[in-house]
């Protein structure tokens, strides 16, 4: 009996001493992989994953508090690259957090603006440039399309348009969305 | 009709059907003599297998909901019904052939989506699933012609069918055992290959194993056919044989009394079938050419082993599947030099 | 010499202890997804099992078996491997920190991978020897890591087919396994023992 | 009389029938001037032309009508005289169906032209720097197919010795003769064209490839050299397989050299122009003529005389398709460029452009009957039959699947889009289609990416902005207190009122700087500076500005 207690003591102090010595030697610091996450996501900042942005939805993925379907503007390629990342299977857009659309971007009324710069306030990425009692203007080129000022203006000057197709965005269809073959 | 259509704009110059149909007349010469030398059941196996075949395909076709006609006919299933078919004995129980194919179109082919996405091929997984389960049922070959006269179309129907021998016919009388199945046997009993012959003259006829080395020569002659047609290339089958070929040799010439001589392998069992018709089954198979050399080597190491060390007679259908298990990996790591890389790196 | 070579034969292909034993099936299907995570897992497993192999044989040797402590094998078996898989996710997450989230839950889960004991239980009820020890579980894990990847870049493939609804994922993979099993009955009786 | 040239095989490629008789029966006709000429601002490979007529203006033939616009650009010039009558988006030769901005002539059927300037004619005196503005100022693109602007491969930079000039006469598409015709018919200007090019490139030989199903061609190039010539100019003849001429193939056929992957010829010291190009080049260096009309294969099946014709550029192609006699109707399926890479048309009113060497009508019988693709079987004919070595079943699996990193990992982008695959696939799959898919997608994410990069950057400037201005906003608080605190403590009331009114003004002074000032304007480009003084004038603009005061108020 005591020969059992003191064999188990003495494997269980020098299995202790090699884990204690590992953890010191092989330290990690950071989670690069929340980088990684976050490389993906579409950074349109919308909130639409109830999260205040792309990088805090990566954190919380990265800590597997929430799910990899949550981002409706990446859509089914967003969801299939983490999938792929994180080694998961791909699922379908959680509807909770809203569909998949077209691009799109706003663009302000200039007729109707009052200069209120509630909605520059609202811009995540700095894309409406104006100044108070001063009508505002969207930079389309910078819009992300997150829709986050369009609550904030109180004369509802701000709407929502699609980007459309030009000869250098257009895209061939996949045969297989096409005429689905036998699906 | 879609609104964008890539190039190229020309008529189509190949099709599936085309290949299946071509490989079904390949292996016509090959079931001829086998009905020459082990009478008509392989014909009614066969018609058994394709019916069975046919009707699976088409109820897996309509549970999952795709096009019948296109899949029906491209020929996929009557090449694994035959192929299945041509691997049984004469006289063969017909419920076990029914499970052997629809085994094969259901769980080997439909389960991963039918034409074209089966990692393994169906035709050896419905063959395998019998040598295992059924072992018995699958060592009793009628003997060659000798049989012939008491086992009869109608008498081999019963059989098939019924499951009722002939009255005239006792089992053990008309069967035997095939020589792969023979020299592998009596090798375990201690006798040498000459011993073996002696006991068994049929072996020491033509080139070893009377009818056996027709049908090889045989299904070799529709290989041929097959790879003038460019159906198939030369790698895999060429490769396979040449490997059954040295291994055996080496054996040979080390010790021949304990091992047979490299052509009773070469023309015994299913080899010529298998390197040219089943190896060659381009959905399972490598398919970057240096992979196909590797595909058809490893088939011919692993029947070799099978058949000299194994507990089955005949290592064709494990090899093959074995090598199918192996085919994705090899794929990935054999792919050709792309215009413009340099040798070595690949991607 | 031959006795050792039939021990890794044995052990890689004839009594592979995940198509033939069925043991080490969790992260066979679990980390099969992707090619490079079965690599990853491959060589993670190999490290710990040969490694807790060769450690449970010492332990029992040189401290259990002189103090008749057999009965303790069980317990100690587990501690020494639990350790084992401790210091490789220590060792994985430094080296490999992407290698180390893909694993997720199945890096510790090798402590509870049954061919990890299995092999250490094996080892001392079939009476090996050191150098037995040592080649029964590297055969082991060279056995489970080549039908790993096998079936990883097998799985590759199963992925962008057009497999039924129902069957897309684990029921695929599992029916897969069985095949696999299948086409590996094919190498029985190849070595007798 | 050519010397024996070792030949280097290709892997792959297809013994397609021809159907190249049918369009080589008459010699190359001109096509009247058009009443309406549309021409595009994107006819090449870079940066859109911009205009610089207006709508109204009366133009001249030859004349330019838009400039280039950075240095992978060429100009555009008026094909014949007229006026100006849009400038608007019009439907353009491109798979996508889309509309581009397109400069609309009417013609007046003058043909009038800009008088020609007197200036030097010989190459051989002028430095390659000119040589290459002067084929730049004409308009010239490649015109065999891509339209890459050609002075630019005329100048591989210092550092690229370029030891080998190929031209490319292989036309290895089916039922295409423009080049062939060219040949038989010009092979001086084209041998003239193709010395202005070795000067300028000091090349030190100069290869001319022709498939050898083409023997007029070479015969009449052959003829045309000079005899002194031999040793500099080859003319080989190169076996009848398509697709011989694409440029890496054909270079390889004729050098053994390998283009390596993503980079140009020039990296192994080879430049590769078509005969259509050195015909283009001969005649703007010598004659002054810039690109204005090009020599194009009206073909096909629908077609009842199939020719050759030289087109002015803008033609539609309608036009030129009653002008041969065919029905107006759109054909069964009309093709610019060849069977095996040409893309399909679906409106008559697409102009001819520089690229378009061919006009292909098919009828209903030269296409499949059914649309239905089977899976792949693996079978591997695709690997067998593509040029550039590929696999292009793994490509298909993966773009299939939609797994872009993998398709890469196959090398898509080396991939030619020749369409041997998809021709002999057992299966019928369209594999050029899924490539395109893949590629155009796969150029989409990296837009995306960059796009979302630009994104998190802001997003990320945004957060510190808040944050700086969080701690200002506690920093001017703690200021004020202090301040306060230290009015309180000097007891003079006159001078707190002071220093409290200064500190007020102060305050009104910065806020009214801070907001005239728009926010937000760091890290801006030039282009959206522009936009951003646009704005400005629009505010400006009274008419604006005087609807707002009543809401202003109301805020």
């Amino acid at each position: 009996m005591l020969a059992a207690i003191l064999a188990l003591a003495i494997l269980a102090i020098i299995f202790g001493l090699l884990l204690g010595y590992g953890a010191i030697k092989f330290k990690v610091e950071g989670d690069p992989v929340v980088d990684q996450i976050d490389a993906i996501l579409p950074q349109t900042q919308c909130g639409q994953c109830t999260f205040a942005g792309c990088r805090p939805y990566a954190e919380a993925i990265a800590k597997g508090e929430a799910d990899i379907n949550q981002c409706p503007p990446g859509g089914e390629t967003v969801i299939l690259a983490l999938a792929d990342l994180l080694g998961r299977d791909p699922k379908p857009l959680n509807a909770e957090h809203g569909t998949h659309g077209e691009k799109t971007v706003v663009i302000i009324d200039e007729q109707v603006c009052i200069g209120c710069t509630l909605c520059i306030q609202a811009c995540p990425v700095d894309a409406i440039l104006g100044a108070a009692k001063h009508m505002h203007t969207v930079i389309k080129s910078e819009c992300t399309g997150c829709n986050l000022c369009i609550p904030p203006c109180p004369v509802d000057c701000i709407h929502i348009v699609p980007v459309g197709t030009t000869l250098q965005t257009w895209t061939w269809p996949s045969p297989r969305d096409e005429h689905v073959h036998s699906a | 009709m879609s609104t964008f259509i890539s190039s190229p704009h020309t008529l189509f110059t190949n099709n599936v059907t085309r290949i299946m149909l071509l490989v079904v007349a390949a292996l016509i010469p090959g079931i001829a003599a086998h009905i020459y030398f082990f009478g008509i059941g392989i014909v009614i196996n066969s018609i058994i297998c394709i019916v069975t075949a046919l009707l699976c395909e088409a109820g897996m076709l309509k549970l999952r909901d795709r096009p019948l006609w296109p899949f029906l006919t491209d020929g996929s299933a009557i090449v694994t019904a035959l192929l299945i078919a041509i691997g049984l004995p004469s006289l063969f129980p017909m419920w076990l052939a029914i499970i052997a194919t629809a085994f094969a179109i259901i769980i080997a082919k439909h389960l991963y989506g039918g034409l074209g996405n089966n990692p393994f091929n169906p035709a050896m997984v419905g063959y395998v699933l019998l040598l295992i389960a059924f072992p018995k049922d699958m060592t009793l070959w009628l003997a060659p012609h000798a049989a012939g006269p008491a086992v009869d179309f109608v008498s081999t129907l019963q059989f098939n069918i019924l499951g009722q021998l002939p009255v005239i016919a006792h089992f053990d009388a008309i069967t035997m055992a095939t020589p792969l199945d023979t020299v592998k046997t009596e090798l375990g009993t201690g006798l040498t290959v000459s011993q073996i012959v002696t006991n068994h003259p049929h072996l020491a006829d033509a080139m070893f194993g009377k009818g056996w080395d027709i049908i090889n020569l045989l299904f070799l002659l529709g290989g041929i056919g097959l790879l003038y047609k460019r159906v198939i290339t030369w790698r895999i089958p060429v490769s396979m044989l040449i490997t059954i070929a040295i291994f055996a040799s080496i054996a040979y010439a080390s010790n021949n009394t304990l091992h047979a001589s490299p052509l009773f392998h070469l023309l015994g069992g299913a080899t010529m079938l298998g390197a040219f018709f089943i190896a060659t089954d381009p959905v399972t198979a490598s398919t970057t050419p240096r992979g196909q050399l590797i595909y058809g080597c490893g088939i011919g190491i692993f029947t070799y082993l099978i058949r000299n060390y194994g507990s089955y007679p005949d290592g064709v259908a494990f090899a093959v599947l074995l090598m199918n298990l192996a085919a994705p990996t090899i794929d990935y790591y054999t792919r050709p030099r792309v215009f413009g890389h340099h040798p070595g790196t690949s991607s | 010499m031959t006795e050792y070579a039939l021990i890794l034969v044995s052990t890689i292909l004839v009594n592979n202890f995940v198509l033939v034993k069925f043991l080490g099936l969790c992260p066979f299907l679990g980390v099969s997804r992707k090619l490079e995570t079965a690599m990853g897992m491959a060589s993670a497993t190999t490290f710990v099992l040969t490694l807790s192999a060769v450690l449970s044989w010492v332990v029992n040797t040189y401290l259990l078996a002189p103090l008749q402590l057999e009965y303790l094998q069980t317990l100690t078996f587990i501690l020494v491997i639990a350790v084992v898989v401790q210091l490789t996710e220590m060792i994985v997450h430094k080296t490999s920190p992407l290698l180390y989230k893909v694993l997720g839950i199945y890096l510790p889960l090798i402590t509870t991978n049954c061919a990890v004991l299995g092999v250490a239980l094996l080892n001392i009820q079939q009476e090996h020897n050191f150098i037995q020890t040592f080649l029964y579980g590297f055969g082991a894990s060279l056995g489970f890591s080549l039908v790993l990847i096998l079936f990883a870049a097998m799985r590759e493939r199963i992925m962008v087919a057009d497999v039924p609804t129902p069957f897309k994922g684990a029921s695929i993979a599992l029916i897969t396994t069985g095949l696999m099993s299948m086409a590996f009955m094919g190498f029985a009786g190849l070595i007798k023992g | 009389m050519s010397i024996p040239r070792k030949l280097w095989r290709i892997h792959g490629g297809l013994h397609l029938p021809g159907h190249k008789a049918e369009s080589m029966q008459q010699p190359i006709t001109d096509a009247p001037v058009p009443p309406e000429l549309i021409l595009p601002l994107q006819q090449h490979i870079g940066n859109v032309a911009t205009p610089i007529v207006n709508v109204g203006d009366r133009v001249l033939k030859n004349q330019i009508i838009a400039r280039a616009e950075g240095y992978v650009s060429v100009p555009i010039h008026a094909s014949s005289s007229g006026t100006v009558i849009a400038i608007e988006p019009r439907v353009i030769p491109h798979p996508s169906h889309l509309t581009d901005t397109c400069i609309v002539i009417a013609t007046d059927g003058k043909d009038e032209a800009t008088p020609v300037a007197a200036v030097l004619s010989d190459y051989r005196q002028m430095d390659p720097a000119e040589l290459r503005n002067r084929i730049r100022d004409a308009g010239i693109v490649g015109l065999g197919g891509a339209g890459f602007p050609a002075f630019i491969k005329l100048n591989p930079g210092p550092q690229l010795k370029i030891h080998t000039l190929i031209l490319n006469g292989a036309e290895c598409e089916p039922y295409i003769t423009c080049d062939a015709m060219l040949m038989q018919e010009q092979p001086r200007a084209i041998l003239d064209g193709l010395r202005i090019m070795q000067h300028a490139l000091h090349a030190q030989r100069c290869i001319i490839g022709i498939e050898d199903n083409k023997p007029a061609a070479l015969q009449a190039l052959q003829a045309a050299l000079h005899t002194d010539e031999h040793t500099l100019i080859e003319i080989v003849a190169v076996p009848t397989l398509y697709p011989a001429g694409g440029e890496k193939q054909l270079i390889k056929t004729l050098t053994g050299l390998e283009v390596p992957s993503h980079q140009l010829p020039a990296s192994v010291g080879v430049i590769c122009h078509n005969v259509a190009t050195a015909y283009s080049i001969a005649q703007a260096i010598s004659h002054q003529q810039p690109l204005i009309e090009r020599i194009v294969t009206v073909a096909g099946p629908a077609i009842p005389k199939a020719c050759n014709y030289r087109v002015r550029l803008g033609t539609p192609m309608k036009y030129l398709i009653e002008h041969t006699g065919a029905s107006p109707s759109l054909p069964a399926r009309l093709i610019m460029g060849g069977p095996m890479m040409g893309f399909a048309i679906n409106d008559l009113q697409t102009p001819v452009i520089k690229t378009t060497n061919c006009l292909l009508a098919l009828t209903s019988q030269e296409l499949p009957k059914t649309q239905f693709e089977l899976p792949c079987i693996r079978c591997g004919e695709c690997a067998r039959a593509c040029p550039a070595q590929l696999l292009p079943q793994q490509l298909f699996w993966h773009a299939h699947a939609k797994d872009f990193d993998k398709i890469q990992d196959f090398n898509l982008f080396d991939c030619i889009e020749c369409g041997c695959c998809s021709y002999v696939c057992p299966s019928h799959i369209p594999l050029v289609q899924y490539y395109r898919f893949a590629k155009t997608e796969i150029w989409a994410k990296e837009r995306e990416k960059s796009k979302s990069d630009i994104a998190r950057q802001r997003h990320e400037f945004h957060l510190q902005r808040l944050e700086r201005k969080k701690r200002e906003d506690e920093e001017r608080k703690r200021k004020k207190k202090e301040m306060l605190d230290k009015v309180t403590q000097t007891d003079s009331a006159a001078d707190a009122k002071k220093a409290a009114i200064a500190a007020a003004l102060q305050r009104a002074q910065a806020k009214k700087a801070t907001q005239a000032s728009p926010q937000n304007v760091e890290h801006l480009s030039e282009q959206q500076r522009q936009q951003i003084d646009e704005i400005d004038k629009r505010r400006a603009n009274p008419s604006t500005v005087a609807s707002q005061p009543g809401k202003d108020n109301e805020s």
